[in-house]
């Protein structure tokens, strides 16, 4: 072993380090950059910025799939088993009792999902092949866990692109949307203040409300069960008020530990090779485009709630069915608030996002439905 | 068939059955409600918040109400602490023991005892 | 593509509905019923039902070996890992001190296993094939995880109908217990007071306990093993003082993730083909019976050794020893102290339960090693 | 030999073998306790129940009393949270750092200093 | 080549190599700190013991403040424990609401209102 | 069945005791012993002592692979899991200000790793191979996760003795470091005071540490990139203080969860075929050499930088590069403090202290490097 046979290894981090993985590495400092400094998303941007950075370390052999990466993907992601878990955490999180209260708000969590095939359409006249048109729809679910399920199911080599569009856009949330409110509504709609005289929940229906749904719409699309049920079983673990135990491990270890399993894991398919071409491009832009006509379909419906209910409908609680819980919902309520400081909206901006959780979570089930079917997956 | 007119009639398909289930599951929400309601729950039974509203404190300003809420709170932070649904741990058993034996006594010389 | 070859595929979720589906999905609503409404053991029936539930929607593929379900029960059921680590949970939740105080007590968890036995011959004149009849004996064990890793050894196809038995059961116990204790004792014995002098217990015999009590239930009966040190662990962790760390993660996060996954896991294979027949029926009636005959031998042994040491121990302290563990300890006491107010028998009724606990997992061992060597298995 | 004859001799065999190995058990039990007594430990060293009683703060009733409670309770429950066994976090070597100033200074002026 | 001396070989390598790493990290270190400082950060923004230091209460002594501190204390916990960056649990969309009633009162009478 | 066919079967747990399992149930009884009952290292001795135990419990079946102890061996000794999630957790609870605020420390951190060679060289002369003795000497790193995870990758058959050694010693610290201390300085030397007027480090330059550390380290070293970004992400994870979550978690649910079950696993591996032989004892021993020849070489380069600052450093903190985060630094400090209670050096032996356990994971990554190229294993 003389030095000079022994130099290339040295340097070999150096010498197979390629231009797309500094290109990689600057896209994985800017999710890490987003998410420290700015804020957005930090518990999935940080740990993604941080696989992929790991998956641009030359020879550093972690996402090999004896990698911990590997190890990491193997195990929650073509499981699907990261995706569901912190589904269950979240469904934990969530309070059904604004929309269970006003339930005509559930029309709005439909008209929320219009971006999904719009965007599914564009994506096809740009070329992309039906399965891969369709994962990239779903990023208009505004909903990472569905966005990450569909794709997992029907394109698994777009995971990465689709994933960081997914959640990048739900923090711009509060750049994307306000714009879009005030381009859409009149100042006139704006104001308007809509009574809240909710019936009392009972304590009985929050219980039967998650089992009943999930037998519901695992009957309706039984594509959308895993999603909807693992929602639905943490929703109920909560309410129920006798498994604290088992609600607080869900809202805690399993949905901390998941998600930053599934971050990293995601990140570190961010490879120069698969990540960097013009298809990511694309992507990226498609996503933007699935955010903005969520918005306008939700905020046009929301205009025609107000023409049928007379007036008493404020349609800026259309902007809140696209999902993005629980942000969109605070955005719509901030909204009105702004324009002026007495009227509060949030409970059925509320209902409408909690009613676009769901709408997500079953037009993500119908596409899978639809497109398996057409492709002949099945 | 080409993709776009394919993607066209996935919307159409799409779009419809995602407003059918949405028909479907608002028809379902009102009957859960009906079927459900009690009259006799008060409106606060409704999963409220849970801790004590920080503005109570500032609004009284008062050190005494402070302390006092203190130690309301320290007191239910360790009943908190302390409660699952499985198994007791071991000191369980034996405060239950010690409990026993005090109620024992105070039932013997009649002393007030709360719980 | 026209409709009319697309409407079946609508309708699928409910054209593959069976009746079998209907009654195994009322089956679900009545144990998440028990769970959330009548309290009974809720952290397990709730996922129970919940993972039942999930195995009669059809179509939803959660499942099979590759769904979320399946996913768990590989990881978790098949390698016996999640009573394992229930276990480790349970282990640091025990106090030993109560039965090291009084070893003669450790006497009642063995005579509080009879139940194991009665109900294994009569689920052999029922027409159980051995390995089945010998794992739905173990429900009188009184021991969920106990009864869940004997099954999975010896007939995993019961393992449903047998975690359902032996956990529904469980929390009936308030209401199978009392009568036979007033039937099978006289008011005299009930009133019986009983000392309680203990030595005191050091600190490190509390930590010798668990290490030797693991030799010496290994070398005797190595089929134990698992089950009598992964308690053991538990209590060694706890008892130690030195690994707060650990003990809390077993106490807390370890037992509430394994307990959710264990029992979504075991729902999901309560499907309508496997657990809707008659065997099923049969094991739920010998399940009871073999909660009554534990209870009644332990109440008779409680009466001998009352008998024997001259009137000084109540019997009632003998159906603290089917395991159950605390519950049975708890209501012995509860049903001493409602005779006499003034009566408290707690400490030997746990010292009883604990050795019960301990009775249950060597019976457990021992029919595991005596089943599989007249099988063959080995 | 059928399977009813053979259940029996498992009932026979595997009650016996419990019975057994129970009473090995029961004989381990005495023997460790015996090996292992200290005399001069006081009976509070077993493991009692940590939590201070709640009992004790009905029936005293001042507020007074309750409010030392609270303060000593949230201080015992500081500590308990910052106690781990494993390397602590960084916060701690500022802090230890500040602490030794802080004795330096102190030790130098002769002021009392608890712990 | 033997064992020896290929380990003589790999000691002088790779401590070479460990040495020429760390220096490298040092030079990193060096501009890091270089191109990162902030000449207007005062020193106490730089990470530092988040508990109240326990030596405070024992030197001032005065059980008033371990009163008020008991109550810093418990509020500062509250607040930390409903802290974190995920969607916030179901009461907080209650209590949002609660919130902006009362906010619209207030505002209305003119109160002040802290936060 | 008769009795006298059945005997051999009841005592098959003492026929197949071995005299080597006893011995190696003695050696658990002293892991456990020294965990208990002097402290050393619990959190690690208690798990590996109990998972001997069990390892040398016959037929118990614990160790087989589909035994719980395989089970937990594969998933995540065998993927180098655990020792990972344990570095995510270290790494959150590492503070690197004391070092960015003096950055020549570092070199000590260099300095500390020379028993890694020594101790490969004197391997290599008692006969061990080439890839046994770097394994060997990567006990040297004084750091028990880079050692399993070196030792899995090289020499996975010695793992038990690599690790039990690796965390034995660390826990001997206070012990055998003090009287090198004393030997190798001079009273003058460890009287010597340090000023630390340090220029205060802004949470930018915290936040970006870990990040630049990853990728320089990554290109550097491509096989200490696990160690190092797992590491560094803990790390990120608690100085962006936006992810309170995952820090958290990774504080406590991972690295509790991760430890446990390292240790079972670890523990699990040691049966008497495979310790009990004339290299453990090697081990043993040579383990013991590469702690004090760390603590000479620090100690030396201390003095050598002591010198050449012309006497501004106090040799002391040369002892604190060895790694043993944080014992190594506390101790330094409290030598100093020893021999003159008003000295305090403790944040300059901090930051020779996280410079060694820098240095650790860099020297095993090279060691890791160049043996595998020399073996030709890549
Ligand atoms: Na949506
Ligand atoms: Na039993
Ligand atoms: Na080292």
């Amino acid at each position: 072993m003389d030095l000079g046979e022994l130099l290339p290894d040295l340097i070999k981090g150096f010498t197979h380090f390629t231009f797309g993985n500094a290109v990689m590495i600057f896209a994985a400092l800017v999710l890490i950059y987003l998410g420290v400094f700015k804020e957005i998303e930090p518990v999935l941007l940080v740990p993604i910025g941080f696989g992929c950075l790991l998956a641009n370390i030359p020879l550093a052999g972690m996402t090999a799939s004896e990698g911990m990466m590997g190890v990491l993907y193997d195990a929650g992601i073509k499981t699907e088993l990261f995706p569901l878990l912190i589904f269950v955490g979240v469904g934990a999180m969530i309070d059904f009792s604004p929309l269970l209260a006003q339930p005509r708000m559930v029309l709005l969590g439909a008209a929320g999902q219009f971006g999904i095939f719009g965007t599914l359409i564009l994506a096809v006249l740009l070329g992309f092949p039906l399965n891969q048109a369709a994962s990239i729809g779903v990023i208009g679910a505004i909903d990472g866990p569905t966005s990450i399920f569909v794709a997992t199911k029907l394109a698994p080599e777009l995971l990465a692109p689709i994933a960081v569009a997914a959640y990048s856009y739900m923090s711009l949330i509060p750049i994307i949307q306000p714009p879009l409110m005030r381009l859409l509504t009149t100042k006139k709609e704006r104001l308007i203040r809509m009574e809240y005289a909710p019936k009392p929940i009972s304590k009985k229906t929050l219980i039967l409300f998650p089992v009943v749904l999930t037998l519901v719409v695992g009957l309706l699309v039984p594509e959308a069960t895993p999603l909807i049920s693992m929602l639905m079983l943490g929703n109920l673990l909560k309410m129920s008020g006798v498994v604290d135990r088992l609600s607080k491990a869900a809202e805690n270890e399993i949905i901390n530990i998941a998600t930053l399993f599934l971050g990293l894991a995601i990140g570190s398919t961010m490879n120069a090779v698969s990540f960097l071409n013009i298809d990511t491009g694309k992507i990226m832009v498609l996503g933007l485009f699935a955010f903005v006509l969520d918005t306008v379909a939700g905020l046009l419906f929301g205009k025609l709630m107000c023409f049928v209910s007379g007036g008493k409908i404020n349609p800026l609680i259309g902007a809140a069915g696209i999902s993005a819980f629980p942000m969109a919902g605070r955005l719509a309520a901030k909204t009105a608030n702004d324009e002026d400081p007495d009227n509060f909206i949030l409970m059925h901006a509320m209902g409408a996002n909690t009613a676009g959780q769901l709408g997500s979570v079953i037009a993500g089930g119908i596409l899978l439905s639809v497109v398996s079917k057409m492709l002949g997956i099945v | 068939m080409n993709d776009l007119t394919l993607s066209l009639e996935i919307t159409a398909l799409g779009m419809g059955l995602v407003f059918g289930a949405i028909l479907l599951l608002w028809l379902m929400m009102v009957l859960l409600t009906l079927l459900t309601a009690e009259k006799e729950i008060p409106a606060d039974e409704v999963p409220a918040p849970a801790a004590p509203e920080p503005a109570a404190v500032s609004q009284a300003g008062y050190k005494a109400q402070a302390a006092a809420l203190a130690v309301a709170m320290a007191l239910s932070e360790q009943e908190l602490s302390s409660a699952h649904p499985l198994p007791e741990p071991p000191t369980a058993i034996v405060s239950a023991w010690q409990l026993g034996m005090r109620t024992r006594q105070s039932s013997e010389k009649g002393n007030f005892r709360r719980h």
